[in-house]
């Protein structure tokens, strides 16, 4: 057996058994943090291999969240009798908004998990892309778009909960979410989903789309002149990046309890890439790996010294991406990564 | 009051923010569009104008402090600019992306450091009595109009900083240099130009009028560590409109983005508002891709 | 790929497979959870609210502890975002086997330990005023309900002869709700409302606000702004002409700390509604202002929730004390029997509905930067966490269930 | 020679903001020629290759090919109805193997959803495999574009272009940054594809030039000055003015 299938089979295995090696609390950061990594599975997807820098993943990721949240909020309610989530209430609502009623079926709401940013996405990269615009460009009109949705969110409290978000959840298609067992299983989804994804990244860049999507990254150019339109490419690779999203969304808010506003905004938008930045862009499990090697530090060093994880966070990022643009995972392998030191004056000109 | 005055007054407003705004993103659009990289960073030199504001006037009370402070800000802010662009921004300039979390790395430790330096609650600036007028109609359909000396004060400013940097660039010797860069960096290079030091007296000339910016913000507004990231995206936006680095487009840009919110304030929130800007400028972008002023240049390959 | 590949997120699982969790109770010793935001946004505001808990903590180590037992704070950051506080209250409880938690500060952060307090069984003292509308049985509200701050600022305004009033907030839920309640309160009244306008947290443009006000020309501006956005409110009004002098202004989230970095030349003359001002007469306050100023410098200080966290810490002392015993359900139900104490406030009880029983101030700023107490309600007011006027039929009962 | 032009410019004139680029110019290249253009930096060759791949739009003036007009068509359709263009400075894929670029290069059905199987059809591969041969790269096969020396990339990327199987191919400076001996090896691979392709060069080379041999166009400040064979060309008092005497002395 080679050792890298070893090492992939030994991984596996203890990913597998981590709900009975480690203690429950340890068992949900590990949850919610390899819910984070299929976000930095897309991230890596666009802006690794696409070269698309997106600074706004959280829209989706939140997207994801607050439908199978808005689910969850639902249950046990009997909207016959006119039942409301209490923040309606409050936020002098008289009827649950139509909008809301699809969600009551906890089926509908996990195809939307999915689909509402894959189709969010679909439509607003494409409205971008058509139009040739990307790289600071697209990255700065993504944060935008993280900032309005944050706001909007804040401010339509009647139907999202506003500031508060969505919280308190007991049960998901009359199964109890909060117990010990329920916290295993919905982990072991966690886990097989992240492993899913990774395996279906890994085919799908071993592709031939994988070969169109890095030749757009390199030369976006070059490929509309030798025939190509780049416009699916980037189309796909940013939708599917959508739904991974919003896929790590769902999960996060199972783990967490929660999903905020706060958590889908400009910073936690940026801090995503940071996974990815430090993990190693160009390589899938490099993506993972960062994701919880930052998580893991933020969670041990900001109760300490609170400051001190701000300083830390920055120069991560200015080292990681100045000195380090292959991550972490560059010190192991040689992706195949654009010559970054090469100026290339006309892409920078269009 | 008329509602003629209504209105009129919410157009006021509009060149009132539209006046901030350029501020605040004429030294982004100035170097993105020779360098093409975008500084994140670029809302903290607004903060560090604030706090060299606070600074100037604990040295110099008084009515005339704001007038000091004015080019101390932009000379800090000047210098801290250029030693970031010799450390940061040299070193990324091939790789904009890279650039941009840089420097958003840059942004967070600047803020920690105001925040360890200062704390975390903001420090006061007062803007000075002279400026505490306002020049209020009573008579006719301009009734009940009033327009504070403080936004006027800032629209002068805002002209006097546009006018002094479209000189600098259409007049003097470094502005044809910068226009050479602009146009063709090897060529420009090839007949002697220190492309290097254009790169950076650019970069310099940007952050230092973020500073001076930063002070004017604070006549309106808080000085705290993250006092520029609320003026960062809007002005990110000015320059996806403005077009590549021209100063006639980050003005209607800016013009654009301030008339848009205040009048469209009229009749939804702000936080509504703030959705509809991007709407408007998807929108606008999906018409003009390359923002309001299209440079249509040769130089795409020499 | 090469054969090193997943290798570090091997080691990874595998060393939080190793991570322990931290030894329960040390002999002699009672461990309890302070949990605020030390860093983001909120940092500004939880810091010094986590100081005076931990001044109170001291205070009573110095005094023997509690049932003997020295008193261990085990202190978490939220970094000002809800899932964090979820987390830390998680492990709190459940790996520092935390015997209770003082902490939160916005609604979001409350909202989001909510679930885990009921799950977990433990008891959490929530001290910043909110919009009401919530009661658990597994949290202990010290802060003001909407009728403790709210509506007597608005009692207190009719009777100073307001008459037309202009709310503005920042847009999220307290001011929302809070506004909501006093909609109800104003029409019921035969009050005018100008107008209601709300800016994004952190907005920093009120161009647009203050010309709808001075096309409605309000008797009394209500200000249910949060932080930052203040500043700017209050110097684009000035700007505008507009000083406190001249416009009123009764805020809602400016107490002595934000009024001291504001600058209180630019506030000077606006009012404030809160339950504890820095200025109350009497020794236990005296007392308290010097202690914490001893601690954390001379410049330093305090306001109506630092005071909150802090009287959460001594009333759960004195109930453990009273109960015997520091497990959650006890020590809540104790802490309820209790009755009026005398703390920093003045006189306070915890009410059934686990909300507390306490007096309303109205302070005007003073160019010091203190507040000058104007009005106060005449005796302790029974908290409502539902307002009988715009949410009619709900109440909080006494819980029994934990 | 075949009577209908292939590539046929009408009157076209493009006009960069109040700077004429081209003024004007008319040109028409039959199947199978093989056509040089010349003249100073500046003179807008690049932008006549520019406008003609749809890079730059021209201001007035149309551009036929085949006879049907494509002044108006998305890039990606110019290149589809049969022209492939090289760029000046290498525009080779760099993270991309020398194989993968040739093999991106030949796909025949460029539909995206076409993209999501791991091998290429077998006829795309021994087209590969073919134009690796031509241009001597079959050493090279899984180097990484990038790391190539500046006259592989050259060879490379016009076998890219060729592999698209392209009736026209336009070549811009193709010899740019090499020593004599790589130029004498770029003039014989262009020769050999003359025939099965039209081929359009740029260069000022005029050793090059002359090793190509073909039909002469001269640009001048965007206008044609003069067209002719070589010979003429070099005879031509005008160009001799504005451009040879220069170009010999670089050449010297």
């Amino acid at each position: 057996m080679k050792p890298a299938s070893l090492i992939t089979i030994l991984t596996l295995a203890l990913g597998a058994a981590a709900p009975w090696l480690i203690s429950s609390y340890e068992l949900s950061l590990l949850g919610r943090f390899l819910a984070f990594s299929l976000v930095a599975l897309g991230i890596m997807l666009t802006w690794g291999e696409g070269g698309i820098l997106s600074l706004g993943q959280g829209v989706f990721f939140g997207l994801g969240g607050y439908a199978l949240a808005m689910n969850l909020k639902l249950a046990g309610l009997n909207l016959a009798n006119g039942d409301m989530p209490d923040f309606m209430q409050w936020s002098g609502v008289s009827a649950l908004p139509g909008f809301w009623y699809p969600f009551a079926n906890p089926w509908f709401s996990l195809v939307c998990v999915v689909l509402v940013p894959g189709i969010f996405a679909a439509a607003f990269s494409w409205l971008v892309f058509r139009r040739r615009i990307g790289g600071v460009y697209f990255a700065l009109i993504t944060q935008a778009l993280a900032l309005a949705f944050a706001t909007l969110l804040v401010s339509e409290q009647a139907f999202t909960g506003g500031f508060n978000g969505l919280t308190d959840f007991s049960t998901f298609a009359g199964h109890d979410i909060t117990s010990q067992g329920a916290a295993r299983v919905i982990y072991l989804i966690t886990f097989l989903l992240v492993v899913a994804s990774y395996f279906f990244l890994r085919w799908l860049l071993g592709t031939r789309f994988g070969t169109m999507l890095r030749a757009t990254r390199d030369g976006e150019n070059r490929v509309r002149f030798l025939g190509h339109n780049p416009l699916p490419y980037k189309v796909v690779a940013f939708t599917l990046a959508g739904m991974l999203s919003g896929m790590g969304g769902a999960l996060f808010t199972l783990h967490a309890g929660v999903i905020s506003p706060a958590l889908v905004g400009v910073v936690p938008s940026i801090e995503m890439v940071v996974w990815v930045a430090v993990g190693g862009r160009n390589v899938l499990w490099g993506a993972i790996a960062g994701t919880l090697l930052v998580n893991f530090a933020k969670d041990e060093i900001s109760s300490a010294l609170p400051s001190l994880w701000l300083y830390a966070l920055g120069g991560l990022f200015i080292l990681a991406v100045s000195f380090l643009p292959g991550g972490i995972a560059g010190l192991f392998t040689t992706p195949r990564m654009p010559r970054f030191f090469q100026r290339r004056r006309q892409e920078a000109a269009e | 009051m008329h509602e003629t005055a209504f209105l009129i007054g919410q157009i006021f407003n509009g060149f009132s923010v539209a006046s901030l705004f350029i501020m605040a993103a004429l030294g982004l659009a100035l170097s993105f569009g020779l360098m093409r990289v975008i500084n994140m960073a670029h809302g903290e030199m607004l903060m560090l104008g604030g706090y060299l504001a606070y600074l100037t006037l604990l040295v110099v009370p008084g009515p005339l402090g704001i007038l000091v402070a004015m080019p101390v800000a932009f000379i800090g802010a000047a210098l801290l600019g250029a030693v970031l662009e010799l450390t940061v921004i040299h070193r990324l300039s091939a790789r904009p992306l890279d650039t941009l979390l840089a420097t958003w790395g840059v942004s967070l430790i600047l803020q920690q450091a105001a925040r360890n330096l200062f704390g975390a609650i903001g420090v006061q600036v007062v803007a000075p009595s002279w400026l505490n007028h306002t020049i209020s109609f009573s008579t006719g359909i301009l009734s009940g109009l009033t327009l504070p000396d403080t936004r006027l004060f800032i629209l002068a400013v805002a002209a006097l900083i546009l006018g002094g940097v479209a000189l600098l660039i259409n007049k003097t010797r470094l502005g044809l240099y910068v226009r050479a860069v602009n146009q063709d960096r090897p060529i420009a290079a090839a007949l002697g130009v220190n492309a290097r030091l254009i790169d950076l007296c650019v970069f310099a000339l940007g952050t230092g009028v973020a500073g001076l910016a930063g002070v004017i913000l604070a006549l309106l507004g808080p000085v705290t560590p993250t006092v520029g990231q609320s003026y960062i995206v809007p002005a990110f936006l000015v320059v996806i409109l403005g077009g590549l680095g021209s100063l006639v487009g980050t003005t209607i840009a800016s013009i654009m983005v301030g008339l848009f919110t205040a009048l469209i304030e009229i009749y939804v929130d702000v936080s509504v508002a703030q959705v509809l800007l991007l709407a408007f400028v998807i929108l606008f972008i999906q018409i003009r891709p390359q923002g309001v002023i299209a440079v249509r240049s040769r130089a795409l390959e020499g | 790929m090469t054969m090193r590949k997943l290798g570090l997120a091997a080691a990874l699982l595998a060393s939080t497979a190793l991570g322990l969790a931290a030894p329960a109770h040390a002999e002699g010793t009672v461990k309890v959870g302070v949990l605020q935001s030390l860093s983001g946004t909120m940092a500004i505001s939880e810091v010094p609210l986590e100081d005076a808990e931990l001044l109170a903590i001291d205070q009573l180590n110095a005094k023997g502890g509690v049932l003997g037992k020295k008193i261990v704070p085990v202190v978490e950051d939220g970094a000002s975002d809800p899932a964090i506080f979820a987390q830390k209250a998680t492990k709190l409880l459940q790996q520092d086997k935390v015997v209770t938690v003082f902490g939160g500060w916005t609604s979001a952060s409350r909202k989001a330990m909510l679930p885990v307090f009921q799950r977990l069984h433990g008891l959490l003292w929530y001290p910043v005023q909110f919009e009401g509308n919530e009661c658990s049985p597994n949290i202990m509200y010290s802060g003001a309900q909407p009728n403790q701050q709210a509506l007597p600022a608005l009692e207190w305004a009719e009777k100073q002869g307001y008459k037309k009033i202009f709310l503005v907030g920042s847009d999220y839920v307290y001011p929302r709700t809070a506004n909501l309640i006093l909609k109800k309160h104003i029409k019921h009244d035969g009050l005018t409302l100008s107008g209601e306008e709300y800016v994004p947290l952190g907005g920093t443009d009120f161009s647009s606000i203050i010309a709808e006000i001075q096309r409605t020309k309000p008797d009394i501006i209500i200000n249910t702004l949060n932080g930052d956005s203040n500043v700017s409110f209050f110097k684009q009004m000035a700007a505008a002409g507009m000083t406190p002098d001249k416009m009123p202004v009764m805020s809602f989230s400016i107490a002595e700390p934000e009024a001291k970095a504001m600058g209180p030349s630019l506030l000077a003359g606006s009012y404030t509604s809160w339950n504890y001002f820095q200025s109350l007469p009497g020794k236990m306050n005296a007392d308290f202002v010097a202690a914490y100023k001893a601690k954390y410098g001379k410049d330093s200080v305090v306001d109506d929730p630092m005071v909150h966290g802090y009287e959460d810490v001594m009333i759960w002392a004195k109930a453990a004390e009273k109960a015997g015993s520091f497990d959650p359900k006890k020590v809540r139900n104790a802490a309820i029997a209790l009755g009026f104490v005398d703390s920093p406030l003045g006189e306070v009880k915890f009410d059934p509905n686990q909300s507390m029983v306490q007096k309303a101030y109205i302070g005007e700023l003073q160019p010091d930067g203190q507040f000058k107490i104007i009005w106060s309600s005449p005796k302790p007011i029974k908290p409502q966490p539902y307002d009988p006027l715009t949410f009619p039929g709900k109440t909080c009962g006494a819980h029994s269930n934990f | 020679m075949n009577t209908a032009p292939l590539l046929t410019l009408e009157n076209v004139t493009v006009d960069f903001d109040g700077f004429k680029a081209l003024t004007d110019v008319s040109l028409s290249l039959a199947p199978q020629d093989l056509r040089v253009l010349i003249g100073p930096n500046g003179a807008g060759k690049s932008t006549l290759c520019d406008t003609i791949i749809g890079r730059v739009r021209p201001t007035s003036g149309r551009i036929l090919f085949k006879n049907q007009p494509i002044t108006a068509l998305p890039e990606q359709d110019i290149v589809r109805r049969g022209i492939c263009r090289k760029f000046q400075t290498p525009g080779v894929l760099p993270s991309l193997s020398v194989m993968e670029n040739l093999l991106v290069s030949a796909r025949k059905n460029r539909a995206w959803w076409l993209a999501f199987s791991s091998s290429p059809p077998a006829a795309e591969q021994e087209r590969a495999e073919e134009i690796l041969e031509t241009i001597g790269l079959t050493d090279r096969r899984e180097t990484l574009a990038g790391s190539l020396a500046h006259g592989e990339k050259q060879w490379l990327e016009i076998g890219m272009v060729v592999a698209t199987d392209a009736e026209l191919l336009l070549l811009d400076e193709p010899t740019a940054g090499m020593g004599p001996q790589d130029t004498q090896r770029t003039a014989d691979l262009i020769l050999s594809l003359v025939g099965r392709h039209a081929v359009l060069v740029i260069d000022h080379d005029m050793s090059f030039v002359e090793a190509l041999n073909g039909y002469t166009t001269v640009l001048h400040q965007g206008q044609i000055l003069r067209e002719g064979t070589v010979s003429e060309i070099r005879a031509d008092a005008a160009v001799e003015a504005v451009y040879l005497g220069r170009a010999k002395e670089d050449v010297a």
